[in-house]
């Protein structure tokens, strides 16, 4: 089983070289920690900046300088500052190579909820349904299963869609998975000491195992 | 002679901003909102408001000052969380809230801006954002038609500004406020800084003062941090 | 009989205070050269810029600051520079007052046609549809016949259009006239020396002449 | 580390623009034309291209280079005077052009670019530019949609750049830069200053490199002046 750290850290393994990513609030915003130094990669903040940079030294704290989740950053030589407008026209025409980001219920066919728990606060979608409809390459990072043991990997999302068909892989404390374009979960690495039982257990969606499955490796 | 858009303060500038209208805030989250005129609201006291701005500030600060008073009847927004008297208002039935993609709000604005009716957008299809609405097919693709915003004024918040209303923002506080400056049937701007024509570079301004109907320079920024996050 | 100048110096009287204006080429762009000192105008130039000036000493030509004729141009205290979206952006949201642009015809309705001869050279509409699909206000600054001595102020116009109904006023070497909204040219001014009975046989649309008619004032 | 777009020279920059191929050429008139690019378009010989912009040169400079030696198939513009070579392919059949209102020709770009599919404009309604195209009336007003455009290179000149990407333009040179900087498939970028990450204030940039592919320091720029003119 992994850590919220590890899950990052495997995520990270899934960056190219000279891409453009962005990164939503939780899990995903660890995974800036572990990008290897010889990777050129870009962060994006939806709220208008290409090359973000860590969290600033206390004196260099800026109120007018925010990534999306609204913690205060600094910019990395090179970044870019624009507007929301042209924020999102680029997520849209597909210049972010990738998105992570997290997820209360996916589907086996690529669906993902993650903004409203219908009866409880709803707090807005604010740009993941941007994000979900227009990005190359969608990683969810999440839970395997939620806090009542039940999957979130699920056949049909029963929370309200934040977007269709647009999930290509998961990265979960017990498993990496991808989202077959005809649908299902294609089990593609266990964490280290989880069982392929584990997992088929832990998934309510239809799942996929072909051959022998090998465990995460971290280098 | 440059056509000259100052005004003396806040209070000058929402004078004629009236119980019922609607209104554009711009900022994300506490970053680059318009203080000095969301405190006009406030003491003026306009009720029945519809305030589209893509966050409604914290329990005391931003648009939680004015929703605190009951001064909004409808939110438009795309993230309201973190906000205790939102929720009570929102739950009791008292506020109306429209939540939109973060993307489509900026988009609607833009519209406003530049003279289109609709735009079309991939955000929201297949979801509960996309009921009652037209889709279309383009490419393979669908897409949502959705409509540009007619607001009657947009407050927004600069960095530094001219009297000719041509503004300049800093880092992340430029968000919506650009967009929203544009749609605006009256747009006002307050300023960090105000100076007189010819003191900007024309080469970076990020909003020409044709947009800007009023413009002041604000007084005791606050600036208030949401998630203050600092490395060692 | 005006000439071009004077055609120019008629029309700056139309400018009103605090407004933004589009001037096009020919006679529209010496319009900028009779604006009263009292009075606050910013021209915009298409091609990207607010705050227009004069043309430029010999030692300050700039290659890169042209206006929408591609003559050399300078900037005066307040301006702004911004890209062809933007610039059309402002155009189509009516944030400019007022466009004055030249004219092959202008119909009764208020159509216009001013950007191409079937048959002979096409040049390209370039920005004048975007205008006058979108100016609150339009002004034509043109001759009131053509070099074949035919009217230019017709029923309907002959050459393909720039756009409909549209004009709001039209100033000529003869006369000042408004295009009025249910249709009809009304004749609001002769030019010196003009009588009625000569724009009358100049004019080949319906013309309304109502009362006396005054001659131009200039001052 | 951050993504580094240099290419060496204009030629290794177009080394994979083909024939038959769409392209985007950034400028206004001379003003803020890509002049290395098209010398090595020039003499590369790339032949039937479809060229997006909004003049076609004249006859000794800029896009009228390579309408000399015939390259181009077909131009889209708004505006294509003072150009005899043009003007005798065009008469002669030759050359195709489509000849679109100028800001329909910023906002095909600028789709591109937003990743709208298209886009609504008033602009040649009822006018022959309307033949065959959707029209539809929004509170009152018609508007025709236009599709975005679909490039597969887009060639624009700034006039400072990094080698991350970002640009800078001068004066009126943006013009149709920006958006279609924004709007091909592979972007280039030639620069009359290129400099290291970190040189150019982030703030300032009015295209961010994510849209630029391949950038370079171009040199013996002649901007050539259309219209000279002077007061004393």
């Amino acid at each position: 089983m992994l850590d919220k750290e590890a899950i990052a850290k495997r995520i990270a393994k899934e960056i190219q070289h000279n891409s453009y990513v962005n990164l939503g609030i939780g899990i995903p915003t660890l995974v800036a920690n572990y990008i290897p130094k010889n990777i050129a990669v870009c962060f994006q903040s939806e709220n208008g900046l290409l090359g973000m940079g860590p969290f600033p030294k206390e004196a260099d704290v800026d109120a007018d300088l925010i990534n999306a989740g609204k913690q205060t950053i600094t910019m990395l030589p090179g970044a870019a500052l624009f507007d929301s407008a042209m924020s999102f026209g680029m997520i849209h025409a597909q210049k972010i190579d990738l998105t992570i980001l997290g997820a209360m219920e996916v589907s086996e066919n690529g669906d993902i909820a993650n903004w409203k728990i219908p009866g409880k606060m709803v707090k807005g979608m604010g740009g993941a349904m941007d994000l979900v409809a227009s990005a190359k390459n969608i990683i969810v990072a999440m839970q395997h299963v939620n806090k009542n043991g039940e999957s979130k990997l699920l056949t049909n999302c029963t929370l309200p869609l934040t977007g269709i068909r647009c999930v290509k892989k998961i990265v979960t404390e017990l498993a990496v998975l991808a989202v077959l374009p005809e649908g299902g979960f294609k089990l593609l690495e266990r964490a280290p000491g989880v069982s392929v039982e584990d997992i088929k257990k832990a998934t309510l969606g239809k799942l996929i195992i072909e051959g022998e499955i090998p465990e995460m490796a971290f280098d | 002679m440059m056509i000259n858009k100052q005004v003396k303060n806040a209070e000058a500038a929402i004078d004629d901003l009236n119980d019922g209208q609607t209104i554009m805030l711009g900022g994300f989250g506490l970053c680059g909102i318009p203080e000095n005129c969301i405190a006009a609201l406030v003491k003026k006291g306009v009720n029945n408001l519809t305030c589209i701005s893509n966050n409604a500030g914290v329990d005391d600060f931003g648009i939680g000052l004015m929703l605190h008073q009951k001064q909004v009847k409808k939110m438009i927004a795309s993230y309201v969380g973190e906000n205790a008297e939102f929720e009570r208002q929102l739950l009791s039935g008292e506020l109306d809230v429209e939540l939109i993609p973060q993307g489509t709000l900026a988009f609607r604005c833009m519209a406003a801006g530049y003279g289109m009716p609709a735009i079309y957008t991939p955000a929201g299809i297949g979801t509960e954002v996309a009921i009652g609405k037209e889709v279309r097919n383009f490419n393979g693709k669908d897409y949502l038609l959705e409509t540009a915003f007619n607001a009657d004024f947009a407050i927004v918040k600069a960095w530094k500004g001219d009297t000719a209303g041509n503004l300049i923002f800093k880092a992340t506080s430029r968000n919506f406020n650009t967009v929203m400056a544009m749609a605006g049937k009256i747009t006002i701007a307050e300023v960090e800084e105000l100076v007189e024509p010819g003191q900007l570079d024309p080469n970076q301004i990020h909003v020409p003062g044709v947009y800007i109907h009023r413009i002041f320079q604000g007084s005791h920024y606050e600036k208030r941090i949401e998630q203050k996050t600092v490395s060692k």
